[in-house]
């Protein structure tokens, strides 16, 4: 039994078969990437994980409990971070401040009502936060307006505040799209060690099949909405049923 | 039965103002994604174009009638405008009793103008601030303009009776089957449909079959990736801007004939018209149109005695009502799309 | 100082200080010169500034860091005007009970049009509480006439019930029998300066109702409300329910403006039905964006500008002008005072609306950018207010 | 009154200088020497003339501005002297109000009860305005005059012809020229009689806030009262532009008559939708379909231009009565200005004269003495012929014009003339009228 489990899972829009009987079991601990062309399903996909979609049917089970039906924020809370694309984060804020709402998301839960508490004296909150900051060598920025931030540190603050959550399952959209060579090389460096620093799941969906062999454990293709094949990144690679699907020539050589 | 058939032409007349005014607003929403407080004072200056004009040709010179008696006591001066003079008595008294319609031409390049002005030299500047400063300063600027037109025209109404042949009113009852004198509506209404419809025929006819408006609608669309095809947007958008200028400013002229204008007419439309843009969903130009004729008719109805005896002042509240029902049901309007001025 | 930083103890001290010297700071001119048309030092605007401070800084609250632009907040000003009055009508002058009650049904009534108003954000959600406050406006100057007294507005009559009126007892306003309108008047050489018992109780409330919005600012709640306005996606999707935050700042601001409403009434037992008006919605939109929104000084600075130019300058006729320019030659003096009657007297509006724009143009932060740039043209770094340091203080 | 006595008089006061005669500002304490509010001490008297300068009434705040202007350069002796001429009082002696020079200070209301308190409040405040005048609606000269009581000055209203100004909402330190909507009521029903005949049904159109329901309810019951049926009363919005939904279902209703209960912008616009729709071309019940708009002014008929022709209509006064008051100032106000005053400027014009005799009469600025010296009074030459200050309520008492829309006017300042002058005994009612009961004048406040 994995820590998600989705099974037969059906999305429609309009006459467009988003999603058909998808089947995905996700093993704790491990790293899972989640492959296709575009139009696959891959976002639909996603955007049911996170609650963003509602299935029209089948199952989605965290950890043995639904996540169907829930919203966003709960079932963020329930221990599922995403990364998204383009990182979102709070532009108008400081990186520290960033990093200080991830940490009050984790400590007190989706609401809680601290109108005139003191920042001052959230001891644990700042220490954590610095803490987090440190680990993702952002500390000297945290000052800084974050929207003013490279594309870089503003992924690596992404990931460090979705982290500071210490979610089980980290969720990652295309997490290199559009960098360079060398930021694509230092972010799977920062996920490897992340997987190695910590207990935790990650899923990726990704593009770049470079960062996908050089991360993942176990690889599933989507397409055309559902699932072709589900196996390790060695079979994928020579995978014939693949290879017409998906990689083409060109992918795989690079 | 008949109460409801008046009721549906009174909706549609208020509609056609309303739908015009949103109409030029929702025009420059959706190409500029700027929120013009001001247009209400666009509609205000078309309605003065046309008092401008019927003073303009009353401009008289004054000749002195010792037979009789001014206010205080001296010989009256009797006043004979120019055109009287200049075009004979005749064509002089038509170009009085026409110039309403008349301003339709006079107006055109005046609004277009100040449309251009206002766009290049305020607009322009705003189009990356904030939604609440665009707000702040269009509104700053639409009490300007009324404040100028006060000073000028006085804060009295000023009548700009409609031309003597269009005055009166017409018996739809005797064509739909009535008795007599049961429906009836004034011509300068039906002419105000009508051209309404003409104007808002016009603008789709424009935006949906020229290359230019063709450039403007994908604009509206993803202003960035026209801008990638080296197309000017901006100049383009400019002219949008010029042509809802116009678009309000033909409004208000024809509007004047209704109701005397007024110089914080345009505010009173105002807030009125940003309802009806919002109820048809920012930036939806068919959307504006429907939600303008839609409350329109509603607000006639909730005028209606077996409805406010049902429910004491709906008839003030009705808009407004009716704006959150939909709001709630539908939460982009009726026809908005999604993600537009939403953040 | 009381849980606040340095920096954030010493805006406190210096509007503090403001508030408590008002009555001085405002009379700058000898009452007999010319010069003291343009003093502010009476006890009604001076009242005015604090109450329309109290008002915009609850504003700001929601506005300035949620982002969500209301449209209708008014409409708590005169719902807490409304039940202030009723209150003296129903148990007597004493201000008390009046300010509480203001504050209840003030914050009851942003709870309901908040949650339905919240459930749209952006222009949905400015145009949903502009359509609440304009059907309160207009249902209180119509039909809801029993409650409101329509055109002429709520006001207390001697056949009232006054429950809790004794024989003898007072008959305007009181805080537990100190009169709000008393006052005491000081002359010291040819100035001479009003101390309002009101104003004080006004002043106090708004010190209060600042020091609340610094703590509210600086807490770990304003950092969620911050974040709001930021990027709400980020947000759910760090475990945070934006909704609950976003209801209790609306919620929060309806209170602050229930209290101006409240003590509007106190100093003026009259409450009218167009304190709800949608102008009146947009003036305090107006105050805290020319202030500055988002900083925490701003509204105030805001607010007190514009009531004072309100008075100032729609008292100004041209009589008056003509005085002050009598010492131009007439040639000259004949078109200045042309010029200058169109923005004073019944033009002050022009003048208003010609204000807005430059403030907006020229500073888009609002007077609290206008005041850090003379300091920085002054070569002192802005250590002023900036929108957005929230970092604990080490 | 309770008299505040918060404390001792701070130490730095300097007796010498408050004792030295300034003209300041000594506001509702106990703790100046003054014997009332903002007692003149030195050789100047201000007056505070609150009128609309901004909002739809703004033209007729600047026709009332100009009426105060005028009024104060005549009680100071500059220009001819006006209606002090023509005055039955001989009183004023063109120096001032008891020898003291009149200054004035202008506010605006911006028709708004809010507004018009606080900018009334500045003027008895800041500037040391012992009587505030001017207004231009009912909700304003309600609100200012609660707060000119409370204060302890005297109130003179402006325009404002809501029955409960001098009646539900009366107050001891406040006096109305203007006449109301009973009054209004009263003149019309027997001209109305005689023009349209006994047998008559009305439909009603009435703004929907406190001054159109009175005025509605003065009007039904008189013409009730003389045979006419009301055949319905539709409240419309203050805020409404565009009356056609209003109008349109007139004409199937059966009435023969339309009253308009609106003023300004309201009326305006209400009668242009009238006509516009061709009410009155129509014919029913066999007779000529008829519009009735009980509370003219010059303004409105201006602004409503041609439709304002054959509409009857009650105003308190007009600039072309034959009387001498009437000739002496709208002589000295058309050569000031260039065009005749309003019936608003007249009101104010009067009111001021009114309060600047009162006070030469009861030799002191108190504003009891003051109240005492007017309530009662019986004067003349002001242009309405002779008129009673009525003690119980304050209301003036006086003869009452109808006015009809002209056909033919020769020039713009006769869009309306003269029906009929209906004498003042027709118009006098008991002060315990039910429409005017309830209210109290409370004793009179001299504030300090």
């Amino acid at each position: 039994m994995g820590i998600l489990e989705v099974k037969n899972v059906n999305k429609r829009f309009g006459g467009l078969k988003a999603l058909s009987e998808v089947n995905l079991s996700i093993a704790e601990n491990s790293v899972h990437a989640i492959i296709g062309p575009n139009g696959a399903g891959k976002s639909t996909l996603l955007n049911v994980l996170v609650g963003k979609l509602i299935p029209d049917t089948g199952s989605v089970l965290f950890d043995g409990q639904s996540v169907l039906g829930r919203t966003p924020y709960e079932i963020n809370q329930m221990g599922i971070s995403r990364v998204f694309q383009t990182p979102e984060i709070f532009g108008d804020l400081s990186v520290m401040e960033n990093m200080m709402i991830a940490c009050f998301a984790k400590r007190d839960g989706a609401f809680t009502m601290q109108a005139i508490g003191s920042m001052m004296k959230e001891r644990d909150i700042v220490e954590k936060a610095e803490q987090m900051l440190d680990s993702m060598n952002l500390a000297d920025k945290r000052g800084m307006h974050s929207a003013s931030m490279s594309r870089g540190d503003k992924r690596r603050l992404e990931i460090a505040m979705c982290l500071a959550q210490e979610p089980r399952l980290l969720l990652l959209d295309e997490p290199t799209a559009g960098m360079a060579r060398a930021d694509t090389n230092n972010t799977i460096d920062l996920l490897k060690k992340i997987k190695q620093d910590r207990d935790i799941t990650i899923a990726i969906i990704e593009h770049d099949m470079h960062v996908v062999f050089s991360l993942a454990e176990r690889i599933t293709v989507l397409a055309q909405g559902t699932p072709l094949v589900e196996d390790t990144p060695e079979n994928i690679k020579g995978h014939p049923k693949v290879r017409e699907a998906y990689l083409g020539e060109t992918q795989v050589a690079a | 039965m008949d109460a409801i058939i008046l009721q549906i032409l009174n909706g549609l007349d208020k509609g056609s103002a309303y739908a015009l005014i949103a109409l030029g607003l929702t025009l420059i929403f959706g190409t500029l994604g700027v929120v013009n407080f001001a247009h209400g004072a666009l509609f205000m200056i078309g309605a003065f174009c046309a008092v401008t004009l019927s003073k303009l040709f009353n401009l008289s010179f004054e000749t002195l009638d010792p037979t009789k008696k001014d206010f205080l006591g001296n010989p009256l001066k009797v006043k004979t405008p120019y055109v009287q003079e200049w075009f004979g008595p005749d064509v002089g008294a038509w170009l009085i009793d026409w110039s309403v319609p008349l301003a339709i031409l006079f107006s055109i390049p005046i609004m277009v103008a100040i449309g251009f002005v206002m766009e290049r030299g305020l607009i322009k500047h705003f189009y990356k601030r904030p939604h609440a400063d665009q707000i702040l300063v269009t509104f700053g600027l639409a009490i300007v303009l009324q404040e100028i037109i006060k000073s000028n025209f006085g804060a009295n109404p000023v009548p700009t009776p409609a031309p003597e042949v269009f005055r009166g009113s017409f018996d739809f009852g005797v064509l739909l089957g009535f008795d007599p004198n049961v429906i009836i509506y004034p011509y300068w209404r039906m002419v105000y449909f009508a051209f309404a419809a003409v104007i808002i025929g016009g603008v789709f006819a424009f935006l949906q079959f020229t290359t230019f408006g063709m450039v403007v609608r994908a604009g509206m669309a993803d202003r960035a990736t026209v801008g990638l095809l080296g197309i000017n947007i901006d100049k383009r958008f400019t002219i949008m801007f010029g042509l809802a200028a116009a678009v309000a400013g033909l409004a208000g002229v024809m509007y004047a004939p209704i109701n005397s204008p007024n110089y914080h007419m345009g505010m009173d439309f105002l807030v009125l018209s940003f309802v009806v843009v919002v109820v048809g969903g920012m930036g939806s130009l068919p959307g504006a149109v429907a939600a303008g004729f839609l409350l329109g008719i509603l607000e006639s109805f909730a005028s209606m005695n077996e409805v406010k005896s049902v429910i004491p002042g709906i008839d003030q509240i009705i808009i407004y009502l009716v704006a959150i029902v939909i709001l709630l049901a539908r939460p982009r309007g009726l026809m908005g799309r999604k993600g537009v001025m939403e953040d | 100082m009381l849980g606040l930083n340095r920096k954030d103890t010493a805006i406190l001290l210096v509007v503090a200080a403001l508030a408590i010297f008002a009555p001085i700071i405002l009379n700058l001119f000898p009452a007999r010169s010319e010069l003291a048309f343009f003093n502010a030092g009476y006890p009604d605007l001076m009242q005015r500034f604090v109450i329309f401070g109290i008002f915009a800084i609850g504003f700001n609250i929601l506005f300035g860091l949620t982002g969500y632009l209301s449209f209708g907040h008014a409409a708590f000003l005169g719902v807490g005007s409304y039940a202030a009055v009723w209150m003296f009508k129903l148990l007597n002058y004493n201000v008390v009970p009046a300010i509480l009650l203001s504050i209840v049904v003030a914050g009851l009534f942003s709870v309901v049009i908040g949650w339905i108003s919240l459930r749209r954000s952006g222009i949905y959600f400015s145009i949903l509480t502009l359509a609440f406050a304009e059907m309160s406006y207009r249902l209180a100057y119509s039909v809801l006439t029993p409650l409101t007294n329509g055109e002429t507005g709520l006001q207390v009559y001697t056949d009232d019930p006054q429950v809790l009126m004794q024989a003898g007892g007072h008959i305007v306003p009181h805080l537990f029998g100190l009169e709000m309108r008393a006052r005491e008047v000081i002359d010291v050489g040819p100035w001479q300066f009003v101390f309002p018992v009101g104003y004080y109780l006004c002043a106090i409330l708004m010190l209060v109702s600042f020091y609340i919005s610094i703590r509210i600012f600086r807490s770990p709640f304003g950092l969620m409300l911050r974040a709001i306005k930021s990027n709400q996606t980020r947000m759910t999707y760090t475990g945070l329910n934006p909704k609950p935050y976003t209801l209790a700042a609306f919620v929060i601001s309806g209170m602050y403006a229930g209290l101006a409403g409240g003590l509007l009434a106190s100093m003026d037992p009259l409450a009218g039905a167009e304190r709800m008006q949608w102008t009146a919605s947009g003036e305090v939109v107006i105050m805290t964006i020319l202030g500055g929104a988002g900083t925490l000084i701003g509204p105030i600075l805001g607010a007190g500008t514009i009531k004072y130019l309100e008075n100032v300058f729609s008292k100004m006729n041209e009589g008056l002008l003509h005085k002050w320019f009598a010492f131009l030659p007439d040639w000259v003096e004949s078109p200045v005072i042309w010029v200058v009657s169109k923005f004073t007297g019944e033009g002050w509006h022009l003048m208003l609306g010609g204000l807005f724009m430059l403030v907006i143009i020229a500073l888009p932060g609002g007077l609290v950018e206008g005041g850090q740039r003379i300091m920085r043209l002054f070569g002192r770094k802005p250590k002023a207010e900036t929108r957005t340091s929230t970092e604990p203080a080490e | 009154m309770t008299k505040t006595t918060l404390s001792r008089r701070g130490v730095l006061k300097s007796g010498a200088v408050a004792g030295a005669g300034l003209a300041l500002p000594t506001i509702f304490t106990a703790s100046s020497a003054a014997a009332f509010t903002n007692e003149p001490t030195g050789g100047t008297v201000t007056l505070g003339f609150n009128v609309p300068q901004s909002g739809p009434y703004a033209d007729e705040g600047a026709d009332e501005l100009r009426a105060f202007e005028l009024a104060v350069e005549h009680l100071n002796g500059e220009g001819g002297g006006g209606m002090m001429n023509t005055f039955s009082s001989k009183a004023l002696k063109g120096n001032g109000i008891m020898g003291k020079k009149v200054q004035y200070v202008t506010g605006d209301t911006q028709t708004k009860s809010d507004a018009a308190r606080a900018s009334a409040k500045s003027m008895i405040e800041k500037d040391g305005a012992i009587m505030i005048s001017g207004g231009s609606s009912s909700g304003v000269a309600v609100a200012v005059q609660g707060l000119c009581q409370e204060a302890g000055v005297i109130f003179m209203a402006g325009l404002t012809h809501s029955n409960d100004t001098t009646g539900k909402d009366k107050k001891a330190n406040g006096f109305r020229h203007f006449f109301n909507a009973y009054m209004s009521a009263a003149a019309l029903a027997p001209v109305l009689e005689k023009l349209y005949g006994t047998d008559r049904q009305a439909y009603h159109l009435t703004a929907d806030y406190t001054w159109g329901w009175t005025q509605q309810e003065s009007i039904q019951a008189a013409t009730e009262a003389m045979g006419w049926k009301t055949v319905n009363n539709v409240l419309t919005p203050l805020a409404q532009t565009d009356f056609s939904s209003y109008i349109a279902p007139v004409i199937n209703s059966g009435a023969d008559v339309l009253v308009l209960n609106h003023y300004g912008g309201n009326m305006v616009n209400s009668l242009t939708n009238a006509v516009q729709f061709g009410l009155r071309e129509k014919q029913v019940n066999g007779k000529n379909f008829e519009i009735v708009v009980p509370l003219y002014s010059e303004l409105m008929a201006k602004g409503a231009g041609q439709n304002i022709k054959g509409i009857v209509g009650s105003q308190n006064w007009d600039w072309k009565l034959e009387d001498d008051g009437t000739k002496a100032f709208v002589k000295a106000f058309g050569e000031k200005y260039g065009f005749p005053p309003s019936q608003a400027a007249q009101t104010c014009y009067a009111q001021t004269l009114l309060y600047a005799d009162a006070v030469e009469r009861a030799g002191s600025f108190n504003p009891c003495a003051v109240g005492e010296a007017l309530a009662g009074y019986e004067f003349d030459g002001l242009g309405n012929g002779p008129t009673l200050y009525r003690a119980d309520d304050h209301q003036c008492f006086k003869d009452v014009l109808v006015v009809r829309g002209a056909e033919n006017p020769q020039d713009e300042f006769h869009l309306v003339e003269i029906v009929e002058v209906t004498p003042v005994e027709q118009v006098t009612y008991d002060p315990e009228h039910p429409m005017f009961a309830g209210g109290n004048l409370g004793e009179c406040n001299p504030g300090a």
